[in-house]
């Protein structure tokens, strides 16, 4: 007799809900006619992944390991949750803008035909939307979710090939720059899978060091022989695949060219979704799995961060292109991330965990705000992306211009803003687990890091505009609605994060 | 030091002559154009009351059983250990020069109402020279070392401004600054004097550093010595701070008068005798004041012989007598009364001498070249006669007030009886030898001989608000000598400060001394006579010319050493300064920038857009990572 | 015969597909080769299962193919869009982003 | 009326007001001008108001006011006042009014010497307002997180007033300004947090409340971390040499209310550190590290005022010059007496009033010539006699002349520095040779000599004769260059100055009184003078 696993629906209702989403949106996409299926769509997902957050909400507090153990659900898990929902549903929102591009959508219409056919050159023109993204989102947000809940190694690679899969696929379908977008995916695709094959042969290895696959199993193991080769081989093997994932540098060579590539609203995704995907991933493996052997990985992390840091700060100087830039930023974040990662302390008891995800919070709306705000500064049909193009905005556009650099002080960290509240957080907790050369190095490269971001207030403020400058679009509700909530979040968790921060606090736990 | 008292009555009102002049002065700048119907009476009229205040003070303290009064003002600065007061003391050694101040002053004060009447600023001219007087009245006044250095620099800066007085010449403009900058060299030495006391002493009051001087270490008051001559000499234009004394004759004649002759320069001479309870206790200090005072005696009287600017001539004499007062102060007890019976004879000789140089300038069209003089007797009587005077009194001619208040300083030097005693003596005498020959040459070459006046300029006597101060200062420049000396012995009246004179066994009889200098003078004057006054004078200055007088034509290179030693070298390390912070310091920080810079893009070569450089980039990344790890664990 | 010779040979394959991913340029050849490293993680954990005598491994096994598929349909479709474009499927001809 | 929360309404009046600036609608530069004006004086008024009710006598913090802000990082909205702060709350109330003033001229040579033609003159003053709450905020903090947050704020505004409105190489100069502080601040929020991390381990509960900290007993190797953290970033911001070089191009470049503000005030954060948060929290650091910083102080009074003497533009003159003052600053606080602390922070004071008006008065005369260039200027006194005189009275008031201000500071600072450390004291003194130095030689070649270069030219289109390159971008004058003198606007602005330059000289014994209590806690923390 077989015993069915416990399955408590209650816990899952989060996962459940993105992916019966998800599920619905490509039932929707075979049945639906085509004239009002973009809206169906847009609801389906925006449903799926509020109604996510909702149940993430509803769930606080909870503490349970389910689906036959597979599954945690504990305040972390729940934090980072709710914050890809949210960021998920505020991406969708992008997704969904569609008085911006004159064709009404940053999506190709149809991905398949080729770039620069007599058909394509038919099909720029036409207002037909593109519809699959929503589902395939909602399945990336689903997988992303996931993610962070994973308590074995295989759930893990699960949710890791389900949260990249669709994104694959969706940073090949820009409207615009087909060539360059179809690039992004094919690189994407190959790194990632390559990526991944380095996670599961670590799998394997932790699974043949320990005979599970199970958090709970490996760290029972581990703490019994910490210095088994196969094990540490395994460790070094699946933090590879995850590093991947955060964009951390030596890791990170993909980055710049998806970001770049990817449709913008794709790309804003990417950078605030599967980062706290990624570090919800990597804080849970290191310390739920690896917990007992954190000596191990510490050095590891140590190193890892300042070269991420030191890469993304330093490549991001001579940058041209706005979303190339905050590709170079994403990977200096990552490197910040990691420094609330050391600041976990041993066993996790440190303030590092609440700091990290509130950072990532912080991060994941700013960066979002600022890539919504790219969006709008378009030239012929594209997007403005190059930094010359941005000259004297602020005398054209002041609003614009101000949200934009309000986005740009806070990722450098600049008091009062999310991203030094962010910063504050990990730096502390690093300081206090004795790490303060890593956090001296992080505050240099953060140092490093604001040149790019001051450049870019430079142009928009201290030059004249350029006589061809690029136009500001008027954004639609969709836009709208992302560009205030992002930047009220990131002034009022710059000047009253006490709440959130409380919640962080509150949920800074790990079951398993 | 004897005791003091506060001061009431019409002392206590002392505050009162340096707020008058100030009010002055404040009234003419702030006023503006309004006040230049009126401004230069305003100016005069707050002078002359301060004299008539000064003279009523001085008679109430002669009252006094101390003669000492002090009026506290208010706090100043007090923190800390630090507790300075506002206060003024009142007493013969401050009277005395109260007393010359606003006197000299308002004779002054009223010449220039003739002197400067065509000058469209000449409001601007009395707000200077109250300024002025203020500042002198607060140095001679204070009770406290900060008093006196608050004072000390403001003299320099109302110096300053009348030096610069005809900015838009930039001779003036530079003069000015070089006497600001290298009175500000002194400064430096009192303000180190001050921190000094205030270490050592705990405060910079007259009475308590002079109450507590003598339990300080001999080194450190020797050092205080030191540093008080070095302030002294910035201001008083002695050797090695000499060379702005006649550069500032670019000034208007009335402040060569007041400031650079009769009161600003003696200031160092106060400094040293109002320290006297310090020099009492430092031999070694008390011996740098001497050999300032002799070289600067000989370098002045030097110089004075080969110029031929009248003013200039005037300024090296002035240099050179400072040196006498110097000299004087420098022996102690027994020339303190000579010193300042000295200065104020000087006070009204030189006055007189640089107003009646100013008729002559007047007369010849501003010109100061004196070899474009001569044969001026008859055509500037009174010029020529209140000039005279001054003249015989400096060269101390029998019986004028140069021949009392000199004797009495070669006497004094040679009452030291030892070598040092008759080396003092004898540059003394060799510098009134000097002082004759010079003044002589200046006579001769400026009111006899043939007129050698340019074309264009009528001689004609000044207005007789010019001439009367000179009369008043001629007659001063008689008397003055006879009265401090035998009739009102200045020594009685100073007995308060420096204490009982004491009667000095002489080395050297005074009549034999007298007879001696008398000597030497006449040899001076015969010597000017054979040089100059017998042969014709060249309109320009003779070219080939013996390297003793070239020397002396470049003030013994004073200049030149200035500029090689501090000017060239401080512009070479400025402009190399200013190299290495821009390519040094700041480069260093721009080129962090550019290095970041440079190996950004170096670094972002590696980014190539190739999958399979990514793909071993990945790879690498692994090995590494497990390569780490394993080491980790391993280690 | 050891279990380790197996561990051995799917080390070995691992690292030949992770070799071909860099030197191959055709993108289909290229994904081949992480499909390699996919079995070789298979055959990894087949052996394992072995070793430890349960069928945990050769499950997880089932799993990696399932997604392995997944991922062709996936990878494919974005290699023939790009193939379709430009009429080129090596990975060295799409190198418009960089640095 | 004591129970007004003075400090809380100093910073929210300017914010306030700095919204409402900004949010006037575009073209009523007057109405902006006018309301800007109006709550600047109505901070003064505060800042006023809030001395009266300081009692010298009581508590060292005064006015103080907290309410919990950040409960997880143990952060508090803190505000509270010793007599140090008090003094340079008052210097801003001062400053701020007259820089609004000195920058009311529509044209462009009213805020800079630069065109601002597409640039709003509403935000110049929305950007001012907001400045000024920023550095009442920084000196008003009594936590130091919060300290913190205004020192980084802080640059926001000022970069942005440099940015936008400052000469041809602004945006270099902006972008320099705004990193190296963030470099020395950043570095400090290291030891901010450093200092958190020490208050947790020894009081159980971390927190940022300064009296709290100042309890901390901190090991010495930690102290000596904490305290560079501290002091790099205070001491680029003073700055002290090495770390000087952004003041040249940030002083030259900002329009001239932004210079005066940039030296007169927020440089002074620097200095107001190290007596703040340096010596009370690292005492025994500060001890060790002492005569490091005096090495570097006093070498900064010489080395700057050489500098000052090459330079041929005068406001990068006027930076240098403040840079020598820095030093002399740094000396007096770094002596540990309380006679040179006093007398460093009058400095602070007296240095922001006077170099103020130097900028003030360096600016009126280049929106006059449209040219910063020494070599461009000569005889100006004949024609423009007021200009020549405030001129001069900045300049006195910059070398130290006594019966100015700035001489009671320096002489208490020499003094006080004299007994615990007469070489530095020595070397220092030399300084104010130089100061007169640098001082009269600018007076000379601008002043001085006869009329000639920029103000003699009738045309105004005419290219300059001198340093044209440089000059290119300048704006006209829209004013006639006939008009040379101080104008009545102008003399209002700077009379406010040249009178407390007066006072302060001769009467500055009620600021000390406000100033000593808090230096003397100081001196005490630091475990008594050193003599």
């Amino acid at each position: 007799m077989i015993e069915a696993p416990d399955l408590s629906l209650a816990a899952l209702a989060p996962l459940l809900f993105i992916f019966g989403a998800a599920c619905v949106g490509v039932l929707v996409e075979a049945f639906w006619p085509r004239d009002t299926r973009h809206p169906v769509q847009v609801s389906v997902a925006l449903v799926g992944t509020v109604g996510a957050l909702v149940c993430t909400l509803l769930l606080a507090g909870s503490r349970e390991i389910t689906a036959g153990g597979a599954l945690a659900v504990d305040g972390a898990g729940l934090f980072l949750q709710a914050t890809i929902a949210g960021l998920g549903a505020l991406s969708l929102l992008l997704f969904a803008e569609r008085s911006l591009d004159p064709a009404r959508s940053a999506f190709v219409t149809s991905a398949a035909v080729p770039a620069g056919s007599p058909r394509d050159r038919e099909l720029l023109t036409s207002t037909r939307v593109q519809t699959e993204v929503y589902p395939l989102a909602s399945f990336a947000i689903g997988g992303m979710m996931l993610f962070t809940a994973a308590n074995d190694l295989l759930i893990m690679f699960v949710a890791l090939e389900v949260l990249s899969l669709p994104l694959y696929l969706i940073s090949g379908m820009a409207r615009r720059r087909r060539l360059l977008s179809q690039e992004a995916a094919v690189k994407y695709f190959l790194l990632g899978a390559f990526a991944s094959a380095f996670f599961l042969y670590g799998l394997a290895l932790v699974y043949g060091a320990t005979g599970s696959v199970r958090f709970s199993d490996i760290r029972s193991a581990s703490l019994a022989d910490g210095t088994d080769i196969l094990l540490v081989l395994g460790l070094a093997l699946l933090v590879v695949g995850l590093l991947f994932k955060a964009s951390v540098a030596p890791f990170h060579t993909w980055t710049p060219d998806v970001y770049q590539g990817a449709p913008t609203p794709v790309t804003a995704f990417m950078a605030a979704c599967t980062k706290v995907a990624a570090f919800g991933a990597i804080l849970r493996l290191l310390y739920v799995a690896f917990g007992t052997a954190e000596w191990t990985w510490r050095p590891l992390v140590y190193g890892v961060a300042i070269v991420s840091m030191i890469v993304g700060a330093v490549l991001g100087l001579t940058q041209t292109d706005l979303k190339r830039m905050l590709a170079y930023s994403s990977i200096a974040h990552a490197g910040f991330l990691l420094t609330g990662v050391i600041g976990l302390g041993a066993g996790g008891e440190g303030s590092g965990l609440a700091a990290t995800m509130f950072y990532l919070l912080a991060y994941g709306l700013t960066t979002l705000g600022a890539f919504a705000v790219l969006t709008l500064i378009r030239v012929g049909d594209g997007e403005a992306t190059h930094l010359s193009q941005w000259a004297g905005l602020a005398s054209r556009s002041p609003l614009v211009a101000a949200v934009m650099a309000l986005f740009l002080l806070a990722l450098a960290g600049i008091p009062l803003t999310a991203g030094f509240t962010g910063k504050f957080a990990v730096f502390r907790a690093a300081i206090e687990e004795g790490a303060w050369p890593l956090a001296l190095v992080a505050l240099l490269a953060s140092a490093v890091a604001a040149f790019f971001y001051l450049r870019v207030i430079v142009l928009m403020y201290f030059s004249s505009p350029a006589a061809d400058g690029p136009t500001v679009g008027v954004p639609g509700l969709p836009t709208t609605i992302v560009l205030a909530i992002t930047a009220t979040a990131t002034v009022a968790l710059g000047i009253v994060p006490g709440s959130v921060l409380d919640v962080a606090e509150q949920a800074a736990i790990f079951v398993g | 030091m004897s005791e003091t008292l506060p001061a009431d009555g019409l002392l206590g009102l002392s505050w009162l002559l340096i707020a008058l002049p100030l009010a002055g002065a404040a009234v003419l700048l702030l006023g503006g154009r309004r006040t230049d119907r009126w401004g230069h009476l305003l100016g005069t009229a707050t002078v002359v009351a301060a004299f008539v205040l000064a003279v009523a003070c001085t008679f109430q303290l002669a009252g006094l059983e101390e003669r000492s009064a002090e009026v506290e003002l208010f706090t100043f600065i007090s923190t800390g250990e630090l507790d300075v007061r506002a206060g003024l003391l009142y007493d013969p050694l401050s009277a005395v020069f109260v007393l010359l101040i606003t006197g000299v002053g308002s004779l002054i004060h009223i010449y220039s109402i003739g002197y400067m009447a065509h000058d469209p600023a000449r409001r601007r001219f009395f707000a200077y020279l109250n300024l002025f007087v203020a500042a002198m009245l607060l140095l001679v006044l204070g009770n406290s070392f900060v008093a006196l250095y608050v004072g000390w620099e403001g003299v320099g800066l109302a110096s300053y401004l009348l030096i610069a007085f005809w900015y838009t010449r930039p001779a003036a403009a530079t003069a000015a600054k070089k006497a600001f900058i290298m009175n500000r060299v002194g400064d430096v030495g009192l303000a180190l004097a001050i921190f000094v006391m205030f270490a050592q002493l705990g405060t910079t009051s007259y009475a308590g550093v002079f109450g507590a001087v003598g339990t300080l270490a001999g080194g450190t008051v020797t050092a205080l010595g030191l540093l008080l001559l070095l302030g002294a000499c910035g201001k008083s234009g002695q050797f090695p701070l000499q060379a702005w004394l006649p550069d500032a004759m670019e000034g208007p004649t009335p402040v060569s008068a007041l400031i650079h002759a009769a009161t600003m320069v003696t200031a160092g001479v106060y400094l040293i005798a109002r320290c006297a309870p310090i020099y009492d206790e430092t031999p070694t200090a008390r011996a740098a004041v001497l050999a300032v005072g002799a070289v600067t005696l000989l370098i002045g009287a030097i110089a004075g012989c080969a110029y031929d600017d009248i003013k200039k001539v005037l300024a090296y004499s002035t240099v050179s007598q400072i040196g006498y007062m110097f000299l004087a102060v420098g022996l102690g007890p027994a020339g303190y009364v000579a010193g300042l019976a000295h200065l104020l004879a000087h006070g009204f000789f030189k006055a007189g001498l640089f107003l009646g140089a100013g008729s002559v300038m007047h007369a010849m069209n501003d010109s100061v070249d004196m070899r474009r003089f001569g044969g001026l007797w008859n055509k500037l009587p009174i010029t020529f006669a209140t000039f005279g005077l001054g003249y015989l009194a400096l060269i101390g001619f029998p019986f004028l007030s140069g021949y009392f208040t000199k004797d009495a300083i070669i006497e004094a030097a040679l009452d030291r009886g030892d070598v040092w005693g008759w080396v003092l003596g004898g540059v003394a005498v060799l510098g009134a030898g000097l002082t004759a020959f010079y003044m002589t040459r200046l006579m001769l070459m400026t009111f006899f001989g043939r007129a050698r006046w340019e074309d264009g300029v009528h001689p004609h006597e000044a207005p007789s608000v010019m001439t009367a101060p000179m009369i008043v200062l001629a007659v001063g420049s008689v008397g003055a000598g006879f009265l401090l000396v035998s009739a009102f012995p200045l020594s009685g009246w100073l007995e308060p400060v420096f204490g009982e004179p004491e009667e000095a066994a002489h080395v050297v009889a005074p009549l034999t001394v007298g007879l001696v200098v008398t000597a030497v003078m006449a040899l001076g004057v015969l010597a000017a006579w054979l040089f100059v006054g017998r042969r014709e004078v060249p309109v320009t200055a003779p070219v080939r010319v013996s390297p003793v007088t070239r020397a002396a034509r470049h003030a013994l290179y004073a200049d030149a050493v200035n500029e090689s030693l501090f000017m060239r070298p401080g512009q070479w390390l400025t402009r190399a300064l200013v190299f290495v912070d821009n390519r040094g310091v700041d480069g260093a920080v721009n080129g962090l920038a550019a290095t970041l810079g440079g190996s950004s893009s170096r670094l972002g070569r590696a980014q190539t857009g190739f999958v399979r450089t990514y793909a071993l980039g990945m790879l690498g990344g692994a090995v590494l990572v497990a390569g780490a790890l394993l080491a980790v664990t391993a280690g | 015969m050891t279990l380790t010779y197996y561990l051995v040979l799917a080390a070995i394959l691992f690292t030949i597909g992770a070799v071909g991913v860099l030197v191959r340029r055709n993108a289909i050849v290229v994904f081949m080769c992480i499909e390699l490293m996919l079995n070789s993680v298979n055959l990894t954990l087949v052996t394992f299962a072995r070793a430890t005598g349960t069928v945990d491994g050769q499950i997880m096994a089932f799993f990696v193919m399932v997604v392995a598929a997944a991922e062709v349909v996936v990878g494919l479709a974005i290699i023939m869009s790009i193939y379709r474009t430009r009429r080129s499927a090596s990975v060295d001809d799409a190198n418009l982003l960089k640095y | 009326m004591s129970d007004l929360p003075f400090l809380l309404l100093m910073i929210a009046v300017p914010a306030v007001g700095a919204a409402v600036v900004a949010a006037l609608p575009r073209g009523r530069d007057q109405l902006a001008r006018q309301v800007a004006l109006g709550v600047s004086l109505l901070v003064l008024v505060l800042a006023v108001l809030a001395a009266v009710a300081f009692d010298t006598a009581g508590e060292r913090f005064q006015l103080t006011s907290s309410w919990t802000w950040i409960a997880d990082f143990g952060v508090s909205f803190a505000l509270g006042v010793d007599g140090i702060a008090l003094v340079m709350l008052l210097l801003i109330g001062v400053l701020v009014p007259v820089v609004i003033g000195a920058s009311w001229q529509d044209d462009a040579a009213g805020i800079g010497d630069v065109a601002t033609d597409k640039r709003s003159m509403k935000a110049y003053f929305a950007w001012l307002l907001l400045l000024e709450a920023m550095m009442v905020g920084v000196f008003a903090a009594t936590d130091v997180f919060l300290f913190y947050v205004f020192f980084e704020a802080m640059l926001v505004p000022m970069y942005f007033i440099i940015g936008s409105f400052g000469g041809p190489r602004r945006q270099y100069a902006a972008v320099k300004f705004f990193l190296y502080s963030l470099v020395g601040g950043l570095i400090m929020l290291a030891a901010v947090i450093g200092l958190y991390v020490v208050s947790n381990s020894q009081l159980g509960e971390g927190t940022f409340a300064f009296d709290a900290l100042r309890g901390l007993e901190i090991d010495p190797g930690v102290q000596k971390l904490l305290f560079l953290g501290f002091f790099i970033a205070f001491a680029i911001k003073a700055p002290l040499v090495p770390f000087h070089t952004w003041l040249p191009d940030s002083g030259s470049e900002a329009p001239i209310g932004g210079a005066v503000l940039l030296v007169g005030v927020l440089d002074k954060v620097g200095t107001f550190g190290f007596l703040r948060y340096c010596l009370p929290l690292f005492p025994d650091a500060s001890r060790f590290f002492a005569p490091y910083v005096l090495v570097l102080a006093v070498a900064g009074i010489l080395y700057a005022a050489l500098l000052a003497m090459g330079q041929s533009d005068m406001k990068r003159l006027v930076a240098y010059t403040s840079i020598s003052h820095f030093g002399f600053i740094a000396l007096g606080i770094f002596a540990f007496t309380t006679e040179a602390a006093t007398g460093a922070v009058l400095y602070m004071v007296n240095h922001g009033i006077a170099t103020g008006l130097l900028f003030l008065v360096v600016g009126m005369l280049i929106a006059r010539g449209r040219s910063r260039q020494i070599g461009d200027y000569g005889g100006v006194a004949a024609k423009a006699p007021l200009l020549a005189g405030v001129f001069l009275v900045a300049g006195l008031a910059s070398l130290a002349l006594p019966g100015t201000n700035s001489f009671v500071s320096e002489f208490l600072v020499l003094i006080g520095s004299f007994p615990t450390q007469p070489v530095f004291t020595i070397l220092a003194t030399a300084g104010i040779i130089l100061a007169a130095l640098y001082i009269l030689l600018m007076y000379q070649r601008t002043m001085h000599g006869p009329p000639r270069g920029v103000l003699l030219q009738e045309d105004p289109a005419e290219p300059l004769p001198a340093g044209g390159g440089a000059t290119a971008t300048l704006a006209a004058p829209t004013r006639s260059l006939r008009v040379l003198d101080l104008d009545r606007r102008e003399l209002a602005v700077v009379a406010p100055l040249v009178a407390l330059i007066i006072v302060l000289g001769v009467y500055p014994q009620p600021l000390l009184g406000l100033i000593e209590p808090a230096v003397s806690a100081t001196m005490s923390d630091l475990g008594g003078t050193a003599r």
